[in-house]
Order: structure tokens, then C-alpha cells, then sequence
């Protein structure tokens, strides 16, 4: 009963969501956190790509995006800001889970839809685009566990930034299969969702800790794939996300396992989302995207990586059950310079 | 010349040691109630080691400080300003980024980090006006003063701080003759109050002028003390430095106004601080600058030394004009300039630093120049008679006057053609003032041409085969041969009509 | 120069590698391999990237200035090699690392420009620069999304072994030497520590203190530079902010080196040192799967010990 | 009245940035002038200005903190423990976070002041002691601040921003009169010249110690603040303020030599800071080239400051600066 559930899928047990309709165009805003990071970067030129397709061009007035960096107070004057000068909706990557009651408050108030993804909140009085980060994790554990026969003694398991919700719910993910196994040493260690940063503390783990059956990873599996090859670690099941370097590096090495991405085109869904309600459509709250995820012997170059994009490039360029993934050339087409 | 029998501080066997170095050695010592007592001694004699551990900034080693009879431990100038005794410094105890009014309420009696009374100020202006400070403005920041006028601010804030012994550490070495004048006038005032003053000055006309008890120190030693005029200068030279003097400065040839032009200044200006100068110096020829503080002479300096932008005039250099962008093309062989600067502790040197590091900052990397070869400098160490300890020893461990000589060496192994320096014998002691003479007129024979800038007008007249005294930024008289008297000079500096001599 | 080490080998300096020799010790009775060839030739691997960096850090410091914009002359430096060692033309991938190099030496230049010249603070001019060329990388990401790919030359430097000697530290070893004989061996070092000391009084001794400006930044831009080059090669890749972790871990390695913060006193075997601590402890930490809490309170306090032992000498000595 | 301005130059011109750019920023504000547009502005610059008032206290004295950031994360996470209750126990909460503020203070001003290490190096350690403290506290953000206080604080009263009002108590009620003080003095005297400070009779521990206590009492204020602005507690907040901490201070006039500057500067400085963020906002840039052009903003508004050195015309003069 909700709209496009083949996109917009609820998470168990959510509830539903809709305002009353809106008169379009409407007035739409993205507001970003942190925008050094590459992850970062192609959500924001997958949100372009979505506003600039015709069809929901015609829906728009005006689309403003901003990137405010880490810091949620002035993320929540950028989003205040936005309410403030009347716009619909404003999707957003919070930059903390629990900063936003009071916002959401005078979003409320003003009518004005909000939309989170990614970083999402720890709320149940908006709709939140993301996907399932428990599931992530689980999903690569799952995989590398299945490959494994159920069975191991030692895996390895690199986590992203400390401190933050999305890791710590993508380790829980991880850890609600790994726990199973038993008779299973688990070593962690901290790669920041940064390549170097995880090839230096695999390097580290495995010259201190030797052979693992498996690994399973956050951002920056390519550091952890160089550094078991530096270390003439033999080829182990690996669950990994979705960089492109990550895949060549599967593809090229026959690295089995899976890679599951965090799309930054979810960037996109948000926006779908936002202009679905404005347009009086019901929501999940919880909107649980299909996790795009590719098993090592389906890897195939142009398809799903590029062998001629940058290894930082994600390959997350679309949920096809939602609309037609970008293609490299549509989220370049948007060179910065034509707003 | 009243004595007072109860001495305000009493010294029982004090000594000082800076690791191998003996500032002070089992040093008995006495400064009473209204009298007026000098301290003498040649370069790190200890003079102000003594009064610093008078003014509760270092502790001695060993001894004992009595203030009114009772055995005292001075941990810190708080606690010596607590008791009256009051310190005005040799290296300044001024605040440079605070304004001339902030500086002088810092730290006043009565004031602890409370709210500030104005009271102080009152009091401290007025004896700023009584030393001819008046003119110097309240909220200027202290760093936009010349020294001068820094130590007549450093003077008004101890006198403003009620002391009941205030000591002098070479209070008056930038001070020209008029001004000092004026502040003895006050000291004179305040002793005949019943103050006691400790006098430390390297000038010995200063302290027949004031003093009513001598007192001479050699190394770290009390040699003695007796009242003023007991002895004759001689003796009491003897007794600082252990040997005769006979005469201070050397004997000056006869003037020799056609010998040839080493640098020529044309026409030079800057901004306001400068207004058509010309120079000329002569090979052979120690030329001097006078005039009262910030008159400009120092800018003559500071422009032929590169320092100034967009200066007007030409600087004609053995026949050639010059153009000088920066210290670095002073120093070029071709032009060989050197600066000597005014303030040695933030200009002329890098205390941090080691004797030898700061003798060859000027040198490395001049063509043909061995900077780090030792012998390029031991003639200069020798003639000046540097006291030190080592030559890897910091250069901020010497004393005032033996860091003065470093500064001079640094740049006499130049062999710079024309040698600039300001007031180069401020803190010097007599013997080696009268070495760095000797020096500056072998320099001169051998055809360096030497710009003294001084405020000791003394060495105008027995040093000096000229001089040009500044008034506002320009020279209002040069003094040649006979002319060259006190008198001149004095109305000179204070720009009224001479009674001799050529106008400018 | 051997001599101007010698004198240089005072227990401040030797302190650090004292450390560094307790951490492995301490850390080897936990995990025995660590006293291991392998994980030591990995942790002189590993401490290059952090060191080349570090070398330009201590020249800059010495000076009593700073140069925060480490992290984006990396990442630009890394960016612009494996852009064109990406394109696969020969002649372009030959030019990788002159690039970047040239890149890292220029915005050394910029840095100078506004300390030097306009007399802005270190501490915020480079700051400023360091979030232009953030600007700059997202914006040529984002707009071009260039193939990016580390040379072989690039992938040798940062991982390839020469006598079973990693290649990167033989690297580090060699722009070190290098500077140290440029610092002892010409004016260059003593003009670093006196203008550090006293700028004036160096510039009235007729020396051209902004040149001197000048050069160490372009020195610590090459360094920055060369570093991302480095970890480029390592990482077989850019990424944006892949120079963030590398801004205070070079402060930290510098000072506990024993190089003045205010500038003048120090030079770069204690740096040296330093980077070897600060390699070493991260590595142990994190092996030891300590918590990010743990992790970074313990590093803050050994920090401060050390600081302390090294102040407690200083005023012995 | 000029001759005060002159005395204060580098106040006065940052004010004038300050009010400039806010004028273009308001001008490019769809909504324009009004109490909620200014609200929003005045919050987020509240709560950097309490950061740039702390790092004005290391830098006054000569030093530089490294450790505000992380102080703020340490007080917030507090805060989100102890504020989420009602009436008197937010008094008592406010009362332990701001103490947590001192403490930090005191601690890098004993390392300081006793074991005699500088304050830059100091600060970069016990910030990294701080943030572990703080990821104790909340490994992950949560916590709740009492929503009525968080409004009272950052709302407005009768129209006029909360934040305004704390912005010039801080001046008025604590600044201008401590400014009066033989403390007031005492800070500048140190940081000028800590010798010839001893030398008049100044107790600098005590006054370095008193200094890096307001530090951290400033940084306690900031972390509070922007408790009660996102109303959670987050550890990862450290990192921005820092920097742009030190930015700040020296975009209003504060010389990093110690000595030289205002807390009204300081905070100037901070407004500018974030003000050039929010320019943003509606500056209709592409999304990719905004973080250029606000690096090119911020490098322009330093340099404003420095371009006067190309005026100075004797060359000794660059080296007071
Ligand atoms: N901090 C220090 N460390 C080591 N030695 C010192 C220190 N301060 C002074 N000395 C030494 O103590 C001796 C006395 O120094 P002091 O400054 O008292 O001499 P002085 O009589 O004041 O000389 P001047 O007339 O040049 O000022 C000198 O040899 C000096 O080198
Ligand atoms: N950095 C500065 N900024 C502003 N004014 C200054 C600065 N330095 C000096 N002045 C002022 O300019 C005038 C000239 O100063 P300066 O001391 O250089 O003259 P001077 O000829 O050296 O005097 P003297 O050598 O007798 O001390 C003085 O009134 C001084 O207060
Ligand atoms: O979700 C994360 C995103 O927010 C970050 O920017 O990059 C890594 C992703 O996993
Ligand atoms: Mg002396
Ligand atoms: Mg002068």
C-alpha cells in the first residue's frame, strides 16, 4: 500500500508516512556533510544526475546543494536555512544520528519534508532513505561464512570510523553472524574507511597474527586486498563494499566472496523520495533500499565496475528496481561547472 | 650627604655561580637611607648580578641579603617591590605590546590582578613630564619608542612605584646629556628625601656629578667602597680594572678635510623622519651623529644599511651611486656596509644562540670570507678583551657590556669599507671603551669610514673628527675642529643659534 | 656533517629510538613476532611515508613556523601522479612524480608567499591553503573523475625492496642525509635555527631571511609531495583526504624528536626517532585491537611522558 | 573617537568584514532580515566565538591550544549525560560540564606552568586524552539535552537572537571589566614579554595557570553551547573547532606571538568564520566548487589583514608584527 514498494522497501516493522499533497515545482534541498571523500563526492553528482533527467526536471523550481562539513550544529543552521527560505524538502547525510529532534520539529511546523539517507537518524517521525547497515554487514560475514563451509578459525574483520553509527551498525551486522561460529578468533582492526590507513593495520594484523580464513571489510578493502598480497597471504573469501578498485582488484585476483555497496546513488532515492511525499504519496519510515551487491564470478568490467574510472570511484551507480542506473558518463555530465 | 647608620640592604658574603662561571663572589656590600651610592666595575664584574639579587630576580648561591637588619629571602621582584626596593633594569622590565600608560600601572603597589588605580599614573606622568618624557604619548605602544625614550618610561615607573631604595642599572646609558641632567635632578630630589639610590653607569662624569659613596666591584669581587672624590678618576680606574689609564681616548690627528670621499650622502630624505641630509666621509675620518633622541640619526643608519624603502637622495660610494635594497647588498663586497644596531638584545643578536654561531651569523656566505675559522674573529675577541667563558657558550649568558662586544666583532670581521654604529659604547666600561676607540681610530687609519651615532657627546669631541647634530629629521650644524665644544653641542641639540661653528 | 651529527647525539635526540626499542620490546611479549624481520622491515616501510613527510615538517619548525597544509599537498601530489601515470602514455606516466613533485614545491611557494611576505601567521596561512586544495581536488574529481593509477616506478619506491630493505625507507634515509648535509654543510641549517631564534636580528646580519622562507617551504612542499607519491604507490591509488592522518601524527614526530616548537633548537635525527615512536606505537595499539578510546589516551599520555623526560633533561643538561 | 579607532585597528576592521559579509549573506537570504534567519546565523557563530574566546586565552599568553575541540567533545558528551533532566539538575549539570572545562584548562596549564612543556605541544597531546575520555562517554552520539533549555538558549527573546545576548554579556559583563584588571593586564604583560612581566612584580604561574583556566572554562561554554544547539552528545566534534579556532582568533586581530589582540576580536573572528560558511547557503555556486571558494574566501580575509606589511617602509618594522 506504500508507493513502489519494489523501491522504496520497508524495513520490518516500520510504519508509514505521508503528508498532504503539494503543488509542484518544488523548491529542493541537498545539504552534504563532509564533501572530501569520494563517497561523498558521487552522491552529490548522483543527486545532479537525478535533478537533471527530464522527467524530474519538470518537477523542480530550484535545487540547491551544500556541503557543510563535519559539524552538525552548522548542518542544522544549513537545514534551518533552507526551511527558513520556504523550500519543500531537504534530503540530507546527517552528520550525527541524534542531533535533529528540534530541527525536525520546525520542519514540521513549516512543512517542509525531510528526507535523511545514509547517515540516517534515530527517529521514526521522517522517512529515511538507506540501506540496511546491519544487513551490509551481515550480508559480506554471511557470504564469506557460507564460502567457508560454516567453518573457520581466524578472521579478520576491518572496521570504518570509529565512533560513528553507520560502522557501528555494520559491525553489529557482522558480528550477529561471526558470533555464531564457534571456536572463531575474530581480529579487528580500525581502517577508517581509508585505504592506506587499512592497508597499514592489515599489514600490521597479519604480520602479527599470520593466516586468516576470511576477511571482511568496510570502505578501503583495496588497502586490505594490497596488503595480504604484500604479505603472500593466499586468497581467502572476502566480503568487501563497492569501490571500484575493490572489484578490479576481485576480478583480476578471482578473489571469491561478494561486494556489497553503500550506493551513493541513493543520494537520488532520497530526492525520488522527497518529491513521492510532497506529491501526497505513502512511505515507509524505514526505507531499506536493495542492497546492490555483486558475487565475485558475476564481475564483469563496464558492467558492474569500470576499469576506466578511478579505483576511489563507487561503483553504487543505481538501484534498478527504482529507475535506470546512472551511467559514469550522466554523473560526469555533470561537470561542476554547469548548475 | 646624609648617611643614615641603619642600612636600608646589607649584603653578608653573597656569591653568585652560573655553573662554572663566579658572578658574584662572597660579595659584602651596603646601601643606606639617602645616600646616593655608585657601583663600578668593568664588563661582568657582577654589577648586575647584585642588583638583581637585590631586586628578588635571581637568588644568590650562598649568602645572606639583610633588608632594615633582617635576614630576607627575595624570591621574586614582587616581594622585593613589597619591601621597597625597586629596580629599574639594564635589559628593560617594559611590557612592548602594551601602551605607555598600561606599562607604567603594571604591577604598581597596591595593585594585585584587582581592579587598577589610576593613582600610580598620576604620580608617574608627572615624573615622566619632570625627566622631559612629557612628550611622549600616553597611548603609544611601547615598541613604537626609541630606546631613549624607553628608559625614560622605565625611570617614571620604578620612581612611581615609592621605593626606599631604588636601583639604577645603567638607567640612563641611551639617555643624552640634557635629558640625564634632568633625571638626576629627581634622584638628587628623591635621596635628599631619604631614599637610598644604587647607581650603576659606565660614565664616570655621571658619577662624580651624583654619587655620594662609590663602591668597585672586579670580577664577581667588592674591591671597595669610599666617598666620592676620595680618589681621582686614575685610581679609581686602577681599581677597576687593575691597571693604569691614562688617557681614554686616543690621540686624534689633525683634521684633514681634503682627504678622499669614501661615501657621500646626497640630498637624503625618508618620509618625514629624514629631510635632505648630506653627509660626506673621508678616508681616515670618524664622522659623528648627535642630537637628541629620534632626531633622525638613527634613520641615516637604517637607510644606508638598506633598511628604509623608498628613500630620496643619492649614496655616492667611491665616486659611484648606490643603490642598497637590504642588509644582504650592504654587506656585498662591493659595497661592504655594516650596521652596528642600536639594540643589541633584539638587533644585534641571537641570545639563544653561541658566541661563535652569532660572530659568524655576518659572515657566512661572503665570498672569500672562512666564516667558521676562529682566527677571523680572535683579533677583535682579543683587542675588545671579551670575557666568556666559552665560545659555545650562549651569547645571553654574557654580560650587557661583553654582549656589545660580541655584536662588534660580529661585523668588524667583515673589514667592512664603511662602518655604521649606533651608540656602540652604551654599557662599555672605561677600559674597553677606550680599546674600542684605539680600535675605530686603527680602523679609520686604515681607511674604513666610520658614522658613529652616540649620545655620549664626549666621544664628539675627543673621538669624532666631525659631527652633525640632528634636530626634526635634519642637520642643523656640522661641527669641525674647535667647534666641537659641550656648549655647541649642547645648544645644538636643542637647535638654538651656536656661538661657532658652520651652520648645515 | 658526521661530526654535526655527533654533536647532535645528545640524549634528547637518542631518546625517542630509546622508546622506540622499549615499545617493540614491550609490544614483543604480547606478539613475539615483532621482534621478527618481517614485521620490522614492514614498520621501516611503513614509518617512510610518515617520515619523508616529516623531514620537510622539521625544517618548516625550525623556522618557528608550521605548514598545515601536509594533508591536501599529499592528496594533490598523489592525485596528480596517479592521474597521469593512469593515462598509460609512456611519456606522461615518466612524468608522474617531476609533476607532482613540482606541484608539492609549488604550493611551498604559495605558503611562502603569504608568510614571507605578507607576515600572515603559519599556522592559519597554511591552514587557508589547505582548504583551497581541498576545494580544488573535490572540484577536479567531481568534475573529471580522471583513471588514476601509481606508476611502476611509484608502486617500486613505496613497496619494493632493495637487499631485503624496503625501498621507501632507503628513500626516507636519502632525502634525509641529503637535507641534513644541506643543513650542516652550507649556511642553510644555521640560518633555519638563528632566524627561528631571532628573524630580526638574522635579517640585520645580512641575511635574506625571506629567501631562507622561502626555500623551507618549497623543501617541505617537496616532502609533502613526495610522501603522497609515496603512499600513492602504496595504496596503488589517490583518494580524497588520504593525507588526513598524516597532519598531527608529523607534529607529534617532530617535537618529540626534540625540535623546538618555537623554532631554533633541533634537527632531524630526532625526527628521525620520533617518526619511529609514533610508527611503532600506532602499529602496537592497533594490533592489540585496543579501542579507539584507549587507543588515543594512551597515545596522548606516552607523549606527554616522553615531552617530560625530554624537558627534565634539557634542564639537568 | 578616530583615535580610538586607531588604537583598536584590528578590531575595527574586523568588525567591518564581519558587517559587510553578513550584509552580502543576508542580501543573498531568500527570507532576508528576520529574527529566525538571524537566529540560526547568530547560533552556530555563538558557538565557534566561545571556542575562539578559548583559544584567545592560550594564544594571549602565547601559547596555543590544540585541545579546544576536544574539550568540547569531552564537555558535550558530559552534557549529554547530566542535561537531559529537569529544573534543578540542569543547574547542577551545567555547573559539573563547565567544571570539566576548568579542569582541562588546569590540566594543560600545570603541564604548562610546571612541567614547563609548550603549550601547543601539550594541548596536542591531552586533546588526544580528552577525545578518548569523551568516546568513553558516547563510543557512538546519543544523549538528550532538556529540549526547553536547548530552545531557551537558542531561541530568541522579544526578537532579538539568545545568542546575541549571551555574545555581548561575555563582552560586556566579563571582557570590558576584566580588561580593567591588574589580571586583564597581567594576561597581555605575559605574553608580551614573560620576563620583563616577572620582572614588574606579575606572578606569572599564577596568571598563565588563571589564563589556561578561562581557556578551558571558554571551551566548556562552547561545548554546552552546542549541546544545547543539537541537543545530543557526539565525540567526533573535535577536529573542525580546533582549527578553526585558531582561525578565527587571528581573522579578528589576535597576534599568535601572544600579547596582542582583544576577546572582542576573537569573536569578531569567529562570526566572519562562519559567516563566510553560510554565504553558501544561496551563494548558488556548484555544489562541488563551494569548498574552493570558501578557502579562497577565508585565504582573502587573512590576507587583508597581512596586505598592510606591503605599505610598511622601513623594512624593520615587518618583524614587530
Ligand atoms: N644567566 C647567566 N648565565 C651564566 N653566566 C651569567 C649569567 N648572567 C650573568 N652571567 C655572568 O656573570 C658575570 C657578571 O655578569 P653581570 O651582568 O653582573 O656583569 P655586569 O657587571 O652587569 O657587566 P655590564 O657592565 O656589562 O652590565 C658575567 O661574567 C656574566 O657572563
Ligand atoms: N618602529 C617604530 N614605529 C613608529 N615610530 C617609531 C618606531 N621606531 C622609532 N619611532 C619613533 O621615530 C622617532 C625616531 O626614532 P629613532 O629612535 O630611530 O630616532 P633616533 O635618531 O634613533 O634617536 P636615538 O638614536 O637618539 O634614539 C622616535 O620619535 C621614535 O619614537
Ligand atoms: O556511508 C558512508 C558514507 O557516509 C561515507 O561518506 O563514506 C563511506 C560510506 O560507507
Ligand atoms: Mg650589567
Ligand atoms: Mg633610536
Amino acid at each position: 500500500d506504500t508507493y513502489r514498494p519494489e523501491c522504496f522497501a520497508p524495513a520490518p516493522g516500520t510504519s508509514t508516512i505521508s503528508y498532504e499533497a503539494k503543488e509542484g515545482p518544488y523548491k529542493i534541498a541537498f545539504v552534504n556533510g563532509f564533501a572530501g571523500n569520494d563517497w561523498r563526492i558521487a552522491a552529490i553528482q548522483a543527486a545532479k544526475a537525478w535533478a537533471a533527467r527530464p522527467e524530474n526536471a519538470a518537477k523542480i523550481e530550484e535545487f540547491n546543494v551544500v556541503s557543510v562539513g563535519n559539524d552538525s550544529a552548522a548542518q542544522i543552521a544549513a537545514i534551518d536555512n533552507f526551511i527558513a527560505a520556504g523550500f519543500d524538502a531537504i534530503t540530507f547525510i546527517a552528520v550525527n544520528p541524534t542531533a535533529f529532534e528540534p530541527v525536525i520539529r520546525r520542519a514540521e511546523r513549516a512543512g517542509t519534508v525531510l528526507v535523511p539517507f545514509d547517515n540516517v537518524l534515530d527517529t521514526d517521525r521522517v522517512v529515511q532513505i538507506n540501506e540496511s547497515q546491519v544487513e551490509l554487514g551481515r550480508l559480506k560475514a554471511q557470504t564469506v561464512m557460507d564460502l567457508l563451509g560454516g567453518e573457520a578459525d581466524k578472521i579478520l574483520m576491518v572496521n570504518g570510523l570509529p565512533g560513528n553509527a553507520t560502522d557501528r551498525d555494520r559491525r553489529i551486522g557482522m558480528m550477529s553472524v561471526l558470533e555464531n561460529v564457534e571456536g572463531l578468533e575474530i581480529v579487528e582492526v580500525v581502517g577508517n574507511w581509508d585505504t592506506g590507513t587499512s592497508q597499514k593495520v592489515v599489514s600490521d594484523a597479519l604480520a602479527t597474527h599470520g593466516q586468516f580464513d576470511g576477511v571482511v571489510s568496510q570502505h578501503g578493502a583495496a588497502g586490505t586486498i594490497n596488503a595480504m598480497q604484500a604479505a603472500g597471504h593466499p586468497i581467502v573469501p572476502m566480503g568487501v563494499d563497492g569501490e571500484n578498485g575493490v572489484r578490479m582488484l576481485m576480478d583480476e585476483l578471482d578473489i571469491p566472496g561478494i561486494s556489497a555497496s553503500q550506493a551513493p546513488a541513493m543520494s537520488a532515492i532520497a530526492l525520488e523520495a522527497a518529491v513521492a511525499l510532497l506529491e501526497g504519496n505513502a512511505l515507509p519510515q524505514t526505507v531499506y533500499l536493495p542492497i546492490p551487491q555483486v558475487k565475485s564470478e558475476d564481475l564483469a568490467p563496464g558492467v558492474n565496475y569500470f576499469p576506466d574510472l578511478p579505483k576511489s570511484f563507487n561503483t553504487g551507480t543505481g538501484f534498478p528496481d527504482c529507475f535506470a542506473p546512472f551511467t559514469p558518463e550522466e554523473l560526469l555530465g555533470q561537470t561542476a561547472d554547469n548548475t | 650627604m646624609a648617611t643614615s647608620p641603619s642600612p636600608i640592604v646589607r649584603l653578608e658574603g653573597v656569591t653568585k655561580r652560573y655553573g662554572a662561571t663566579v658572578a658574584l663572589d662572597g660579595v659584602n656590600f651596603d646601601c643606606n637611607a639617602g645616600e646616593i651610592h655608585a657601583v663600578l666595575g668593568e664588563n661582568g664584574a657582577g654589577k648586575s648580578t647584585l642588583m638583581k639579587i637585590i631586586a628578588g630576580v635571581i637568588q644568590p648561591t650562598e649568602g645572606v641579603v639583610h633588608v632594615d637588619g633582617e635576614p630576607v629571602a627575595l624570591r621574586s621582584p614582587r616581594e622585593a617591590v613589597s619591601r621597597g626596593l625597586v629596580c629599574m633594569f639594564q635589559e628593560l622590565s617594559l611590557i612592548p605590546d602594551l601602551t605607555v600608560r598600561e606599562n607604567l600601572m603594571l604591577g604598581a603597589p597596591g595593585t594585585g590582578l584587582g581592579r587598577l588605580s589610576g593613582r600610580t599614573l598620576t604620580v608617574a606622568c608627572d615624573l615622566l613630564a619632570r625627566i622631559d618624557g612629557g612628550h611622549i604619548p600616553m597611548r603609544a605602544r611601547l615598541a613604537d619608542l626609541s630606546l631613549a625614550e624607553r628608559q625614560q618610561v622605565e625611570i617614571a615607573k620604578a620612581l612611581a612605584r615609592e621605593p626606599r631604595l631604588l636601583i639604577l642599572d645603567e638607567a640612563t646609558s641611551a639617555l643624552n646629556a640634557s635629558v640625564v641632567e634632568k633625571v638626576f635632578t629627581v634622584i638628587r630630589e628623591e635621596s635628599a628625601r631619604g631614599i637610598g639610590v644604587l647607581f650603576i653607569s659606565h660614565r664616570f662624569h655621571e658619577i662624580e656629578a651624583l654619587a655620594d659613596r662609590v663602591s668597585v666591584f672586579r670580577n664577581g669581587r667588592h674591591v671597595e667602597t669610599f666617598d666620592n672624590g676620595a680618589y681621582d678618576y686614575p685610581a679609581i680606574i686602577n681599581k677597576m680594572v687593575g691597571q693604569k689609564i691614562d688617557d681614554l681616548f686616543p690621540a686624534k690627528p689633525e683634521a684633514k678635510p681634503d682627504a678622499e670621499v669614501v661615501l657621500r650622502l646626497d640630498g637624503f630624505g625618508w618620509e618625514d623622519g629624514l629631510k635632505d641630509v648630506s653627509i660626506t666621509l673621508r678616508k681616515g675620518c670618524i664622522t659623528g651623529l648627535g642630537g637628541l633622541d629620534g632626531q633622525g640619526q638613527a634613520r641615516v643608519l637604517q637607510g644606508l644599511f638598506g633598511l628604509l624603502r623608498k628613500t630620496e637622495g643619492d649614496i655616492v660610494l667611491d665616486g659611484r651611486e648606490i643603490q642598497i635594497a637590504s642588509p644582504k647588498d650592504a654587506k656585498r663586497p662591493d659595497i661592504s656596509i655594516a650596521l652596528v644596531p642600536e639594540d643589541r638584545k633584539t638587533e644585534a643578536l641571537v641570545l639563544q644562540q653561541s658566541i661563535a654561531a652569532n660572530m659568524q651569523l655576518a659572515a657566512l656566505g661572503v665570498d672569500g670570507v672562512p666564516a667558521s675559522d676562529p682566527v677571523l674573529y680572535r683579533p677583535y675577541i682579543d683587542a675588545l678583551q671579551l670575557k666568556y667563558a666559552s665560545l659555545d657558550q650562549p651569547v645571553g649568558q654574557l654580560s650587557g657590556g661583553n654582549q656589545q662586544k660580541v655584536a662588534l666583532t660580529k661585523w668588524l670581521a667583515l673589514k667592512p669599507r664603511c662602518l655604521l654604529l649606533a651608540d656602540p659604547t652604551r654599557g662599555i666600561d672605561v677600559k674597553t671603551k677606550t680599546q674600542i676607540y684605539e680600535l675605530l681610530r686603527r680602523l679609520a687609519d686604515e681607511g674604513t669610514a666610520i658614522l658613529l651615532l652616540s649620545t655620549d657627546y664626549e666621544e664628539f669631541i675627543h673621538l669624532c673628527d666631525e659631527t652633525h647634530i640632528f634636530y626634526d629629521g635634519r642637520v642643523v650644524r656640522h661641527l669641525q675642529g674647535d667647534a666641537v665644544t659641550a656648549e655647541n653641542i649642547l645648544a645644538a641639540t636643542l637647535n638654538l643659534p651656536a656661538q661657532g661653528g658652520t651652520h648645515a | 656533517m658526521s661530526l654535526a651529527i655527533a654533536r647532535r647525539l645528545d640524549l634528547t635526540t637518542l631518546l625517542p629510538f630509546a622508546a622506540t626499542v622499549l615499545l617493540i620490546l614491550g609490544g614483543s611479549l604480547f606478539f613475539p613476532q615483532m621482534l621478527g624481520i618481517g614485521y620490522l622491515s614492514q614498520q621501516l616501510q611503513i614509518a617512510a611515508f610518515l617520515g619523508v613527510i616529516a623531514m620537510g615538517a622539521t625544517i618548516v619548525i625550525l623556522l618557528g613556523h608550521i605548514d598545515l597544509s601536509v594533508p591536501w599537498v599529499l592528496g594533490g601530489a598523489a592525485l596528480i601522479s596517479t592521474t597521469l601515470a593512469g593515462t598509460g602514455d609512456p611519456l606522461l606516466t615518466a612524468l608522474a612524480i617531476p609533476a607532482a613533485l613540482a606541484f608539492g614545491g609549488l604550493i611551498g611557494l604559495i605558503n611562502a608567499v603569504g608568510v614571507a611576505l605578507l607576515r600572515i601567521p603559519s599556522m592559519v596561512w597554511t591552514l587557508a591553503v589547505n582548504s583551497m586544495l581541498l576545494g580544488i581536488s573535490v572540484l577536479y574529481t567531481g568534475g573529471f573523475n580522471p583513471k588514476g593509477e601509481a606508476s611502476a616506478t611509484m608502486n617500486w619506491l613505496a613497496t619494493g625492496k632493495l637487499a631485503g630493505i624496503p625501498v621507501a625507507f632507503l628513500l626516507w634515509m636519502a632525502v634525509a642525509v641529503g637535507l641534513a648535509l644541506m643543513l650542516h654543510r652550507t649556511g642553510f641549517g644555521r640560518y633555519l635555527s638563528a632566524i627561528g631564534y631571532n628573524e630580526k636580528a638574522t635579517f640585520l646580519s645580512g641575511v635574506s631571511t625571506p629567501s631562507v622562507l622561502f626555500a623551507a617551504f618549497s623543501i617541505a612542499g617537496l616532502c609533502s609531495a613526495l610522501g603522497g607519491v609515496l603512499l600513492a604507490g602504496y595504496a596503488n591509488q589517490a583518494y580524497q583526504s588520504m593525507g588526513d592522518p598524516y597532519l598531527l601524527p608529523t607534529i607529534a614526530a617532530v617535537v618529540i624528536g626534540g625540535t623546538s616548537i618555537l623554532g631554533g633548537k633541533g634537527g632531524l635525527l630526532g625526527t628521525v626517532g620520533g617518526v619511529f615512536f609514533i610508527t611503532l606505537l600506532n602499529s602496537i595499539l592497533s594490533v592489540m585491537q585496543m579501542s579507539d578510546a584507549w587507543r588515543s589516551i594512551i597515545f596522548g599520555v606516552l607523549i606527554i611522558t616522553m615531552l617530560m623526560v625530554q624537558t627534565l633533561r634539557g634542564r639537568e643538561g | 573617537m578616530p583615535e580610538f579607532l586607531r588604537a583598536n585597528r584590528r578590531e575595527a576592521i574586523a568588525v567591518a568584514v564581519l558587517l559587510f559579509l553578513l550584509t552580502v549573506y543576508l542580501s543573498t537570504h531568500p527570507r532576508g532580515m528576520s529574527t529566525y534567519v538571524m537566529t540560526i546565523w547568530a547560533n552556530q557563530c555563538l558557538i565557534l566565538a566561545l571556542a575562539a574566546a578559548a583559544q584567545f586565552f592560550a594564544v594571549i599568553v602565547r601559547g596555543i591550544d590544540l585541545s579546544v575541540g576536544a574539550v568540547m567533545a569531552l564537555t558535550n558528551t558530559i552534557a549529554s549525560h547530566v542535561m537531559g533532566g529537569e529544573g534543578i539538575s540542569l543547574l547542577g549539570g551545567a555547573a559539573l560540564v563547565l567544571a570539566a572545562g576548568v579542569a582541562c584548562g588546569l590540566l594543560n596549564g600545570a603541564l604548562v606552568v610546571f612541567a614547563r612543556i609548550q603549550p601547543i605541544v601539550v594541548t596536542l597531546a591531552t586533546a588526544s586524552i580528552f577525545v578518548g575520555l569523551a568516546l568513553i562517554l558516547r563510543p557512538t552520539p546519543g544523549g538528550v539535552i532538556n529540549y526547553d533549555l536547548a530552545d531557551a538558549m537558542t531561541l530568541d527573546v522579544l526578537g532579538i537572537p539568545t545568542a546575541l545576548l549571551i555574545t555581548a554579556a561575555v563582552i560586556g559583563l566579563f571582557w570590558i571589566p576584566l580588561r580593567r584588571t591588574g589580571l586583564g593586564l597581567g594576561l597581555y604583560a605575559i605574553g608580551s614579554s614573560e620576563q620583563a612581566a616577572f620582572q614588574s612584580g606579575i606572578q606569572v604561574p599564577l596568571v598563565r595557570m588563571i589564563s589556561f583556566g578561562l581557556g578551558g572554562l571558554f571551551a566548556g561554554l562552547a561545548g554546552l553551547y552546542f549541546s544545547f544547539v543539537t541537543t545530543t552528545g557526539d565525540a567526533g566534534i573535535a577536529a573542525n573547532f580546533t582549527l578553526n579556532s585558531i582561525a578565527a582568533v587571528v581573522l579578528g586581530g589576535v597576534a599568535l606571538r601572544g600579547g596582542v589582540g582583544s576577546l572582542i576580536g576573537a569573536i569578531a573572528g569567529a562570526f566572519i568564520l562562519k559567516t563566510i560558511g553560510a554565504l553558501m547557503f544561496f551563494s548558488g555556486l556548484p555544489p562541488l566548487a563551494q569548498p574552493f571558494v570558501e578557502g579562497l574566501v577565508l585565504a582573502a580575509a587573512i590576507a587583508i589583514g597581512g596586505a598592510d606589511v606591503l605599505r610598511v617602509r622601513n623594512r624593520l618594522e615587518v618583524f614587530a608584527r
